[in-house]
Order: C-alpha cells, then structure tokens, then sequence
C-alpha cells in the first residue's frame, strides 16, 4: 500500500511535466522592465514582503507545537512542513491558475496551469509566488485546530485539496475578479490583506475539522466540563508568535502589490497598533478574571488582532486599528470560552483567532474605511465606511461576502473530513492517541533525551 | 508498615492516583522511569534509519501504608492499572521500618 | 482592585478616541511621491529594516529566556511580549509626539499625539513606525537586567513610561532638533542608530533597576561572593543572539532613512565586523582565564560589538569598526566582573553589553569619524573625530552627551524604581523568587511536562 | 598556552591595522549614485537579501544542535556562532582580496586585503558584504559533518583557513573571473548562486573532516552495521530548517546582484518549488521503505532541493526545478544510506545535502538551462542546456567545473585536517566524546535544568 | 544497614546536602519526584482556563548508612528541611541487607 | 525474594542491560538520578564565572530476583560496571516481601 503511495505521486509528477515548452510570455522580464522601470520596485517589494510571509510558516510552526504536548511535536512540525511543500506543488500544478487564471463566469479561473506556457513570464511568476506563500498560509491555519488527533495521511490530501480547491475559488471570487469582487454596494466585497480570504476560510475549515475529529481524549471530563491542556513550550509558542508577527508585515504592508502606494507606511503601523491593542485586551480579560496575566492569551490576542486588522489595515487611520484590536481581544477570549462551552476543541484557538477575527476583520472595513485608500490604488473611488460617511453599502457587501465564505468554508471542510474519514478514516487510534503521533506515524520522539511527565 | 512499589503504564497513572484519593490513601510519591520487562521495546527512526529502543517510559508509585492496608491497596492498584496486555508492569511489597513526618516529627504509622 | 485595573484601561483606551478627525497631511502619499519619486524606495528600504528591528524582540526574547531559569520563562517572555504590546501603545498616545512634535525650548516635542490631526500623514506614519520599534527597542533591554524578580505589574508601568517619557525626552534632545543636538562643538552630540539614545538609556535604566531590586536570591553567598546561575537553554539564547544580530541590519543601515545613501554598504560591514570582533575577543578573554570556550560571553561579546558599533556605524571605515569591536570585548567581559564586585545582579548582562557599550560608541565617534558621511547626509558638513584631523571638538560633543545621559537615565530610571517600590513593590516574595515567577504571577510553566532539577 | 593564544591574536589584530588611511575610492556613495541612480534600489536589494544570507547562520545553529545529543549542543551552538565570527574577520582580512581582488593568472585575487585604501569605497564594501556573507555559509556547512567529535581549536582554525583560502580560490576560479569560468565550452563553468561554490565545497570538506576524525563512538556496532543517533530536538532542526529556507530568498534571488533583473520573481518561485519537490519526494521514498513519515528526512529533503536549485534557479522555468528537486530528493535518500554503508558518520547530513546535491545542481544547469536567461544579464549570450538546443557545451563546463571542485575541495580538507591532526589531534578523547563536548570543551550545558536520559 | 528515603522540598535540597556533608554523610543518591499528600495542590491556568496540579515536584534523598547513624541522619535531614508548613515532606526507614563498593568490591559497612 | 539496586555510571548502563539480558534477568526498572559520593563534583562555568555541581548524574537499576540468584547478579553487574575510577557507583540489597505481575495475577517469585 505504501510503495504504491510512492509510486501513485511519481506517476503523477511525470504527467506533470508533459508541458507546452513554447512560451510568449516575458521570461527575462526586459519588455517589463521597458514598458515600467518602476516595476524593478515593486518586484523588490513584493517579492521581500512574500518572503516574510512565506517565514510565517515557521512561525505557525512554533506556535502550533509550542502550544501541544512534547509526544506530538514531530508530527505538528511534519504538518507545518508539508502544507507548505505538498501545497506549493498542489498550488502550481492547479490552485494559481484557478484564483489567477482568466475568469470563466466569474466563478473560477481556468488558465496557467503548472506556470507552463504563456505564464512563463515573470510579472506571472510573481504573482504566483506572493498567491502560493498566501494560499500556504490558509493551509497550515487548520493543522492547529485539528492537532494532536488528525492522521497524517488525511492531512496532506487535506493540504492538497485546500490548496487546489477550496482557498483558489474563494479567494478567485474575492481577488481573482470573481462574482464576490462585482457586489453592487460600496465597491463590492473587500478584503485587502485576507482577514476573510485567507484567515477565516482557514479558520473555518478549521471548525470543520475540530468537529468531524471531536475533541481529544482528556479534553472534557465525564460531566462535559473543559479541562485545559497545557502547551509544552511557552517559549516555543512565543518566539512562534514573534515571527508570526515579523511576518505580518510582509502579509499586509506587501498586499498593496506596489511600492509606489506610500501608503504601506500607514498599513505597517495600522498592523502593529491593532496586534498590540487585541494582545493587551486579551491579557487583561483573563486577569481581571483570574488575576493572572496569562501569556498564552496574550499571544493569541496578539493574532486575533493582526488577523482582524488584516482586511481594513490600508483604509483606516490608527486610532481605528486600536478599536479594532480591542474589539479582537474581547473576541478571541470569549471566541476561546464559547467553543468549550460548545465542546469543540481547538487546541491552540485557531478558529476564535483566524476564524472569528478574520470576519470582524470583514466587517471592520464596512465600518471604519476613511476613504485615503482606493481598491489597490491610490486614486478614486476610494473606500468608505459607516463612521466616514460611506453608508451602509460597503458593510453590506462585506457582511454578504462573510456569509458566502462561512458557507463555503465551513461547507467544504465538513464535506472534506467527512469524505476522508469515509475513506481512511481521519482521527488516528486511541491507543496512539495516548502515546503521542510522533512514535507511531512518524516513529520520532521530538525530544528523545528529555524525560516527559504530567500524565 | 510496607512500601507498595507499583510500576505502570504512564496512561493508567491518572486512574490509580484517582482511585487511592478516593480510597482514603492521598500519600503517595511518583517517579517517572524507564522499564524493560517481557514487552518488546519500541521501534523509533531517525532519518531514515530505524532502531529498537528497549526501555520504555513507565510511572511508578511508591506508597507508603499500614500492613492491614497492603492487600487492598495492591488488589485496587492492580485492577486500576491493568489492560491484560504485555506490559501492565508489577507491583512489588517491601517492608518499612519507621517513617516520620517531618512537618510535625510525628513518627511511626501516625506519620502515613 | 484587577477589575478596576482592566476598567482603568478601557477607559484610557476610551478617552484616546477624543481624535480629531480632519486631517491636512497626505494620508494617500501622492503629493508625498509626486514631490520626490525617489521616496518609494525610502519608504520600502526604511519599512523593511523597520520590520527587522521589530524582530529584534523576538532575539531579546529568547536570549533573555534562555539565559535565565526554567522557571521564569514564561514570565520573560511575557514581559517581552508586553514592553513592546504596551509600549508602542504608550508611544502611539505620547512619546512619538514627544520625540518628533514640534519642538518647544529644545526640551521636548509638542504635537502628534496619538497620530492624530495633521499627522495622519504617510510621512509622518513612517517615522512613527521607525521611532516606534527603537523606542520598543530601549524598553525590553532593561528586562534582562531586572529578570527574574521583578513584579510584573511594575514593569507594565514601568514599559509605559519608558515608552512615554524616558526614551522620548533624551531621544527628542539628540534625535528630535533638541539642545544636545545643537551643542557648540563638532556637529553637536550624535549619535547615528543609538548606541547612545536606545542602548545606554536602556542599559542604565536597566543598571537602576538592578541596584533598586538587589540581587536574586542565591547571587551571593553569604560571605558575597558572586556564584553563577546558569540559563536553563543555551539553544534559545544562542538563537536569540542571532536573531539579533539579523535585527541589527535593520538598525543601523536603516538609520540613514534613506535608500539614496549608498552609504548603507559600510554600515552593514561594519556592523558585522565590529561584532565580531566583540564576540572573538569576549571569547579568547575568557579562555585566557578559565582555558574554556565560553559561549555565554562569546553571545554577550557579539552583542557588545554591535552596541559599540550603533553610534559611529556610518562615519566609520572597517578597520575602526574591528577596533571598536575588541574594545567592546574587553569592556563587556570586564563589566560583566565589575558588577559582580559591585554585588549588582544584571542576569543577563544588560548593563555591560548595552550600557557600558553604549557609552563607547558615543565615544568612538569622536576618535574614529572620518569624514566620509555627514549628519544623516551624504554632504558636507561631514563628521571628523580625533583620529582624522577633527580636533577633539565632536569628541567633546560626546562625552557631553554621554554624561547627560547617564544622569538622565540612570536619575530617571532610580526615580521610577523607587517609586514604584512605594506604591506597589517592586519586588516578588522571596517564595514567589523561589518557586519561579512563571506559576504564581502567571499560573503557566513554560515546560510543563520537563522535570526541571538543579536545586 | 591559553594565554598566548589570546596574546597572538592580539598580535594578529594589531598587525591588521597596519593599513593605508587614504583612498581613492567612493566611500560616501555620491559618484556611484550619480553615474547610475538605478544603484540605490540595487544596493537595497543585495543587502536586503545578504541580510537573509547571514540570517542563515541561526538556521545552520538550529539545525545542527537540533539533530545533535543535548550534551553537544553548546559546542555546536559555539561553532556556528565562531565559524561566522571568526570567518568574516578572515574573510576581511584576505579571502575577499583573493575572490575578488585583481586577478592574477586567472588563479587568484591579489588587492583590497583588510578593505584598505582605494577598497574603500561603497561598491566594494558591498560587494564584500555580500560575498562574506556567502564564504561564512560554507564554512558553516562543515560543521555539521564534523559535529560531536571535532576539538574547537582545530574548528577555529579550520575556519578560518577555509575563508581564507580554501573557498577564496575556488570562489575566484568561478566568479572573481578565473579560470573556470573561462573554459571555452558553453558560456564557461556556471554556477549561478553556489550549488557548488558554496554548498558542493562545504560538503566536500565536510566528507574530508568526517573521513579524517571517523565516526562517532556508537554509530557503528562491533559488526559495522550503523545505528541511528537521533537528534536531542526535532522542533529546533525544523525551525531551522524554516530559517535556511526563508534565508535561502536572499542566497538565490539576491544573486542576480541587481534588482533590475526581474527574472528574480522567477528565480524565487523555482527555489520554492525545488524545495518541496525533494522534501516531499524524501518524505515518500522512506515512506515506502518504513511505512511512517520521517521528518528528519523531510527536511534535509527540503535543504537537498534547495541546494540542487542553487546554481540553476535562475536559468530555468518552474518544471525543470520540480524535477530538480525530485532528483535531489532521491540524491539525499540514498546519499544518506551510502556514507553509513562506506561508514562515514556524517551526523546531519550534510555532505548528502550539500555536497552530492551540489554537485547534482551544476550539473542541472547544463541539462535543463533553456536560454532565458545570460551570465548574470538578462542579455544575451543566455545560458542553454541539452534539453533546450543548447548541445552538451554547457553540461561540459559543468561536469568540468564539478570535478575540479571535488578534486580541489576534498583535498584540501584532507590536507588541512590532516595537517590539524598531526598538530594538536584533531579528535577530542574518547571518554570526552560520551561525556559530551559541552563540559569539557565550554564548561556549559545547555540545558542544566532538565535530566537527560538515552544512555 | 538500612536506607533512609526522605521526600523534602526542592528548595530544602541544597541546606539538607550541605548539612550531610558537614557531617560526614556524603554519599546520596538524589532523585526528582512528584508527591501527593496532604499539601493542597496547586491552580495552574493555560489559555485563561485554570486547573488543579495535584502532584508536586518533591526531591527524595535515599542515604544508606549504619544502623547506628540512623536517628543522627534523621535528626539531622527532620531539623534541615522543616518549615512547619504542609508539604514539609516525610522520611522513612528501610532495611538493607548488604552493600558493595562497584570500584573496589569491599562489601558491608565497609562499602557504604 | 531481594531487590538489587545498583547505582552505575551512566555510560556503563548499556553494557549492563545487555548482560543482564543475555543472562535471562530481562526484568529491570532504570532511573535517572543524582549522585553525591566520594567522586569530586564537576566545575562548569557561566558568562565568565565557574561553579562547582557537586550532583553527579549517575543512572540506578532496580531488579526484584530470587534470593539465590542475587550473588550473580550483583558479580555480573559489578563486573560489567567497573571502571576502577572513583565515581564507579554501590550496589545495595533490599529484601523484598512480594511480587505482583498486574496483567496475570500471578504472585510471588512466579512474577518476577
Ligand atoms: N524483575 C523486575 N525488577 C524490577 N522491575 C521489573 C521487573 N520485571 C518487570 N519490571 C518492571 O515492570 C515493567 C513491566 O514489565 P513487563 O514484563 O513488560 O510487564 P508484563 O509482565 O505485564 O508483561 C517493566 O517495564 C519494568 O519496569
Ligand atoms: N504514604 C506515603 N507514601 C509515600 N510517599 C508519601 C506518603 N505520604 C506523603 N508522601 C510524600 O511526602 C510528601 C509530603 O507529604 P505531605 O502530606 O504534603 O507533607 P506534610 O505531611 O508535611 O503535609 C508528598 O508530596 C509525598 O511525596
Ligand atoms: N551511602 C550512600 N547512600 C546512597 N547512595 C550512595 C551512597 N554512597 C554512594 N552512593 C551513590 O553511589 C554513587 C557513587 O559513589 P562514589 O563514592 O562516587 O563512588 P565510588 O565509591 O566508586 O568512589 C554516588 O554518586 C551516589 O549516587
């Protein structure tokens, strides 16, 4: 069965290669270059700024096995890297062409497929790779809120899929020109940096996830009642946050997809005032009820308000950003309570801090858009919300764009898992539960010199 | 005054400790070791390369009781920790000659 | 009384709002590119090293963590998290308007607060963001040198403060067109990326609050003598020392905030040499002594080099900055013994890397200048030290400043310690000191399911 | 004996100031940006990706101290520290001279030694950034190969001799516009970014030094069947991992040496694909042989792509580095399993990685190069491979060019640490080794806190 | 012979060794153990949930010696770790049959 | 019915095991402990400043035997330990009452 896994994916890589090999595209990027030599620029810019996205995954990493026990580290870091390899591959071979390729009624795009052809140009090129680090980003979302009891062979189809599937079509609606991007109220649905495309639409698939797999053994006692399981790592979950939030600065800043908006000064500071704002909430909402200044939620709230900001962060003033970063902490602690009370466990809060905050995220825009930012540009029409006397057109298109990616999402994934637990089955052995996944799927203890107690 | 020595599994841990809470026996002291017995040990990998390791993790608790108590205890322990496969682990008796608390200096079986 | 305290927040966070919401800058930075195109690549070089200082937290985050114990990591990491949640907060609502408002007798700024009015301006917003990461910068030094006991209440406040006045009214006196900036001799004091204004405040901030706390518990025995405690990772320190260092590339060469000083090249060499200097010296210093190779000074040498290197960075050839690297070697190795004859307790030697070293590098400047580079300006007048015919004019210029801002950091840094020890104490219970801050002040072990021996 | 180390260092260091103060160069950058503006976007972008080229020192620490036991991991963190430290200030002293200096029969660079006189200038200083940044990288690789065994003082020395001579040279041949890449078929040896310069020659050295110490006590049983030593952190060698990856878009987009090659959109896109084509290619084949998926393999899977990559990226369209990739993957599986059949110990793997993926990349260029792309122009001549009409001229070059490599590479590390060994023994004593390095060698364990089992 | 095994409180250790030390009682094996007793447990919290750790990080010293020595040790160990608060710990007596000195293979007292 | 408990070098417990092994004693529990006895302690240093560690890390077997096959066990096991340096480690033999293998039932020598 095994050999055949390896055999089935060297089939696949070979059909892969039969690729038109003539091309019209601009390979050497001079006519580019002719036609605008600020493009030199905004390749720079872009292409920094898709590194540091693409840095989030270690990041996501960290904080991801930081956050679990010491018998699962291996397997969450195998996840974090396979999302970002399996779904770079899945993503060249269709998932761009199907977000970037020409629009086939406003529903998918249906071109540049494995970057052969005419796509090998090097305006394409960049733009796959800013689209592949952000569709990696939606991927490996999820392997938190499934952590510690998904098996490995579900999740790298899962990768796949998400990354072929699910994040292109949405998010080819929303930035591909598609139907959501054509709403009649304000300028149609806007999400400027993902707080929906990339961080609910992860989040949710998320919850989808959470609830096929159930919670872990040990996560509610007899009488229903959560019981907290401790992260292995605060450092690791710590440092993991830090990059998460260096790497922000490439996911925003950069999604203007051009140096030559000045505005990306405003964008970086918007990001680092909401992230400090949701960070602070957070911490004080658990000691005013604890009396403990509790880290673990101060990071989350940290996320929470970068993922919030994430949408509006290039149409709104700082002051904004700080009310929206509030608004994320208080979302993200009561997000956390809410699905222990609804016995769904999501064990490092993915879904309150991508899911949840990634629609405030949508919303915020409908609310608090000042019109200095375009859609992508720096002239008219500009972007309006409620309190800039925008009206309500623009909260509207956002709110119907929530609902459509809730749908989607959440849809997809429940079908997703449901298939794949059909098949193979997606939640591994109790007994291996209990040892650890790292043993058993991956057969390497992350720490093998440490002794591990708390039983 | 005996020592029960019990080794077990790590995931049966939480249930013994449990069932002597409710039994009236809180004292108890626990050590993480590794054991080998009849169980085959576990095969690991590391970059590609495979190995048996023959130690494996197992918790053992030292309680300390009155010999009226040693039978009870072990007939409880041993019911709580057992799964019938390789591996349960042992419970071994060992005699005790004082004991003493040293928070009060209380000495004999008033220090258990 | 913690109700009252999130209350209190919420509250401030309240009163923030009461912003104007006209505006006269260039929120979309059109004007602000059509005047200069040339500024699109300021504002991405100027961004972009931004975004590696703000890594820098993660750096001190984890060196800090890792050269400390078990058992207060979670603390430190919270504390890290938080000087820079709480203090770009603080600077948002004051300490940038402080810096850079307009200037009132040359003692402090007086407009921008809170971004607000007129400063809703990309310009603006850049400098703000850059002033932000440094002031964040100078904040999170001083909680290696307080680690490990101090109550964390005090160092919210504490962070705040820093981030609202400290920092601000000395960075305004050098950097924002203050007295010291305009002093008769040389070009007035200088101080090109802070080895002055970030790492001296910092570190003498930091040597205050040492001496206010006294030494941990275990420092000195009974006849003082100063015994080690180890930190309990020097994986996660030495990361974090690197990470640091790769900050530093941010720090300096962004400091010319400017793309169109090719002058960015030296600083970078520079940089890199004169830590490495620093750490080979600190290295082969201690071997001479103990016949070992000891990394922790190795880290605390490479940092030192970088402090020492800050301020003269940009007016320096190579060779100065190797020179000025063994010269930082000697000092951190030597200051890291002179505190501990002094019975003051800095964990993680922050006074001697960025205190000590700070003070250096104003000096260097003086000595070393040699006239190829201006005051942030690629001409004339270009700043000559000692050894390059410039008289001792600007060598005077910098020990002025470098006296001054002992008095005032250090002053300052005593002041707020002492007060803070009235109100609430500044200190853990010695039990508290004990059992590690992690559980007590936080309720969360960093490594939970570690046993952690060393008693 | 310690003592005079430090003495003669700083004999060394005295005697490089011996250096002349005047210059004739461009130090302020004024003339530069005057005969070509465009040099200041240029300058931001080499540094910026000469940032992330040094930045992947910590991913090398990571790395390596993570596949490594807990008792050598301050050694190793040292040695990568040290490697870096002591090798930019060899590099500065005469390696860069060597590479980049006046050529003299085509065999070596004879000027701008310690950066001196007319060296002085902005061009230079960032030509010498970037290309310490690189010899510092292969001087890292080695210490992988060596780890666990090596004594420091042989390492320090080694170091430094591989910056100043060994890389240097080599360097020259290929890019300093030696020998190499003159050969008068093809457009000469190509190697874009340092398949081979870099990674071939690290991993050839390597081979050298783990040939010349032997294998560590335990790897081999009595019938000479080798045993696994897995590594004491899985979570630290995959961050690290993460970090050379993300490192890795500044070692080959940066390598164009200009930003106004937008060819450096496709060159990040074939690096990224690359890389997870042999992560996930190594992934399955051990998947296939034992049935778990085997992280530790996945990431020098993912490292082994990246190098592959290395000298073609820039010369090739996003198939052919999937392809690439594959064969790296296959390359390290059963580069891996060879060196234990020769009994090699190569602890992580480095001499499969870097060196035979090395060599494999030179090689790639000449098959799979498909004439979009010229000698570091986007001019022609362009570089053209077998499979695209360019004949076996260039696979020529490249089977030369790799060759001289091993030849010149493998011998001098065996010269030198041959020569090492007579002198002071290269190999720490037996009882050292199980002990662990740390001790003995540092006096600090890295992590005094936590018991360490596996005896 | 016999062995006394005493559970006391990790920041206890480092008075309790000196003070063996001083008295000519350096041989000990140390080991870290987690106890449960009457001393309450203690409120941890991950994530804004709190729970309750009821096992505590505790140090064991064992320390074979003679017969004779045994009440001095305890005297000694009872004096050096006592705070008088719950959680002080406990020390008990076992018998030991017989010791032996690996190095030298001296057995009996002689080894201890 | 005796435990054996055999503090060792932590290099030497591998060679141990095996003979343990290959002589049918499989059964075996392994701590990780600290030891203080004659053997000096290390001097380790931190930023610049050294330290004396006076704990020693040293592993411990306990192995539950037949009173009769203790001598050859304890031969064994000296033989297989012994490096003649100080810090070797001691070997000490408790009695033990009774034994209980959890997953059968069965008691006495029959569990061992
Ligand atoms: N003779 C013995 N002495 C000490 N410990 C033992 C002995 N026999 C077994 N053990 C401990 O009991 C554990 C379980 O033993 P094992 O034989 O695997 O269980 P089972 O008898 O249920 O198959 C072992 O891991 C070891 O720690
Ligand atoms: N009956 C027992 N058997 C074994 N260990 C015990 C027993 N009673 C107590 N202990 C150990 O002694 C430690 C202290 O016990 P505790 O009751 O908390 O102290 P105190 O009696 O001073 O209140 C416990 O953590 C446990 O490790
Ligand atoms: N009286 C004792 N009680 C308990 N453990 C002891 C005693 N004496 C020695 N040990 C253990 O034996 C180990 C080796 O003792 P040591 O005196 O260093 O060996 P040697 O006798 O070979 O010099 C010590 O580290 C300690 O763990």
């Amino acid at each position: 069965m095994r050999r055949s896994t390896a055999i089935v994916f060297l089939v696949i890589m070979v059909l892969l290669f039969s690729v038109v090999w003539a091309w019209a595209g601009d390979p050497s990027g001079v006519e580019t270059l002719q036609k605008d030599p600020g493009k030199a620029l905004d390749f720079v810019w872009i292409l920094l700024c898709g590194f540091l996205v693409m840095f989030m995954q270690a990041g996501f990493a960290c904080l991801e096995s930081g956050f679990c026990r010491a018998k699962n580290v291996t397997n969450l870091m195998t996840k974090n890297l396979l999302d970002f390899v399996a779904g770079s591959l899945a993503f060249w071979a269709l998932g761009f062409g199907i977000i970037m390729g020409t629009d086939w009624m406003g529903l998918i795009g249906t071109s540049n497929f494995f970057l052969a052809g005419d796509a090998y140009d090097v305006n394409t090129y960049l733009s796959f790779f800013w689209q592949m680090v952000f569709a990696a980003t939606a991927a490996t979302i999820v392997s938190g809120a499934v952590a510690e009891r998904l098996k490995f062979q579900a999740y790298l189809i899962y990768s796949a899929v998400v990354c072929i599937l699910i994040y292109p079509v949405y998010a080819h609606w929303v930035w591909g020109g598609g139907w959501l991007s054509k709403l009649p109220f304000g300028l149609g649905h806007l999400d400027f940096a993902g707080s929906g495309v990339v961080h609910a639409v992860g989040g949710f698939i998320g919850l989808a996830g959470a609830i096929v797999l159930g919670p872990r053994f040990g996560k509610f006692d007899k009488d229903g009642k959560a019981k907290a399981i401790p992260g292995h790592s605060i450092s690791l979950a710590a440092l993991g946050t830090f990059i998460l939030w260096f790497g922000w600065y490439g996911f925003n800043p950069g999604s203007t997809f051009s140096a030559h908006h000045l505005r990306i000064a405003v964008i970086a500071v918007n990001t680092t005032l909401s992230a400090s704002a949701g960070s602070l909430t957070a911490l004080l909402l658990i000691y005013g009820k604890t009396g403990r200044f509790d880290l673990g939620m101060a990071l989350n709230g940290a996320l929470a308000g970068l993922v919030a900001v994430t949408a509006p962060c290039a149409w709104i003033a700082s002051w904004a950003a700080v009310v929206i970063g509030i608004v994320a902490g208080f979302i993200v602690v009561f997000g956390v309570y809410l699905l222990d009370a609804l016995h769904i466990d999501d064990p490092v809060g993915a879904v309150p801090v991508h899911g949840f905050n990634g629609l405030w995220g949508l919303f915020a825009v409908g609310i608090f858009a000042d019109g200095t930012y375009g859609n992508y540009a720096t002239e008219a029409p500009f972007v309006k919300g409620l309190l800039y006397g925008g009206g309500a057109g623009q909260l509207i298109s956002q709110a119907f764009g929530a609902v459509v990616l809730v749908i989607w999402a959440f849809g997809c994934g429940i079908i997703l898992f449901k298939i794949l637990d059909a098949i193979l089955g997606v939640r591994v052995h109790p007994s291996e539960e209990i040892q650890g996944l790292d043993i058993l799927e991956h057969g390497t203890p992350a720490y093998p010199e440490f002794y591990s107690t708390r039983f | 005054m005996k020592e029960i020595r019990a080794v077990i599994r790590i995931e049966k841990m939480r249930d013994v400790l449990d069932a002597l809470e409710n039994n009236g026996h809180p004292g108890v002291s626990v050590e993480r070791i590794e054991g080998h017995g009849r169980q085959a040990g576990l095969v690991e990998q590391f970059r590609g390369r495979e190995f048996k390791v023959d130690l494996l993790p197992k918790a053992r608790l030292d309680i300390v009781c009155k010999d009226e108590d040693v039978d009870a205890l072990v007939k409880l322990i041993a019911e709580k920790a057992k799964t019938g496969e390789i591996g349960d682990g042992k419970i071994f008796i060992h005699p005790v000659e004082n004991a003493m608390r040293i928070r009060t200096g209380e000495t004999g079986e008033a220090a258990i």
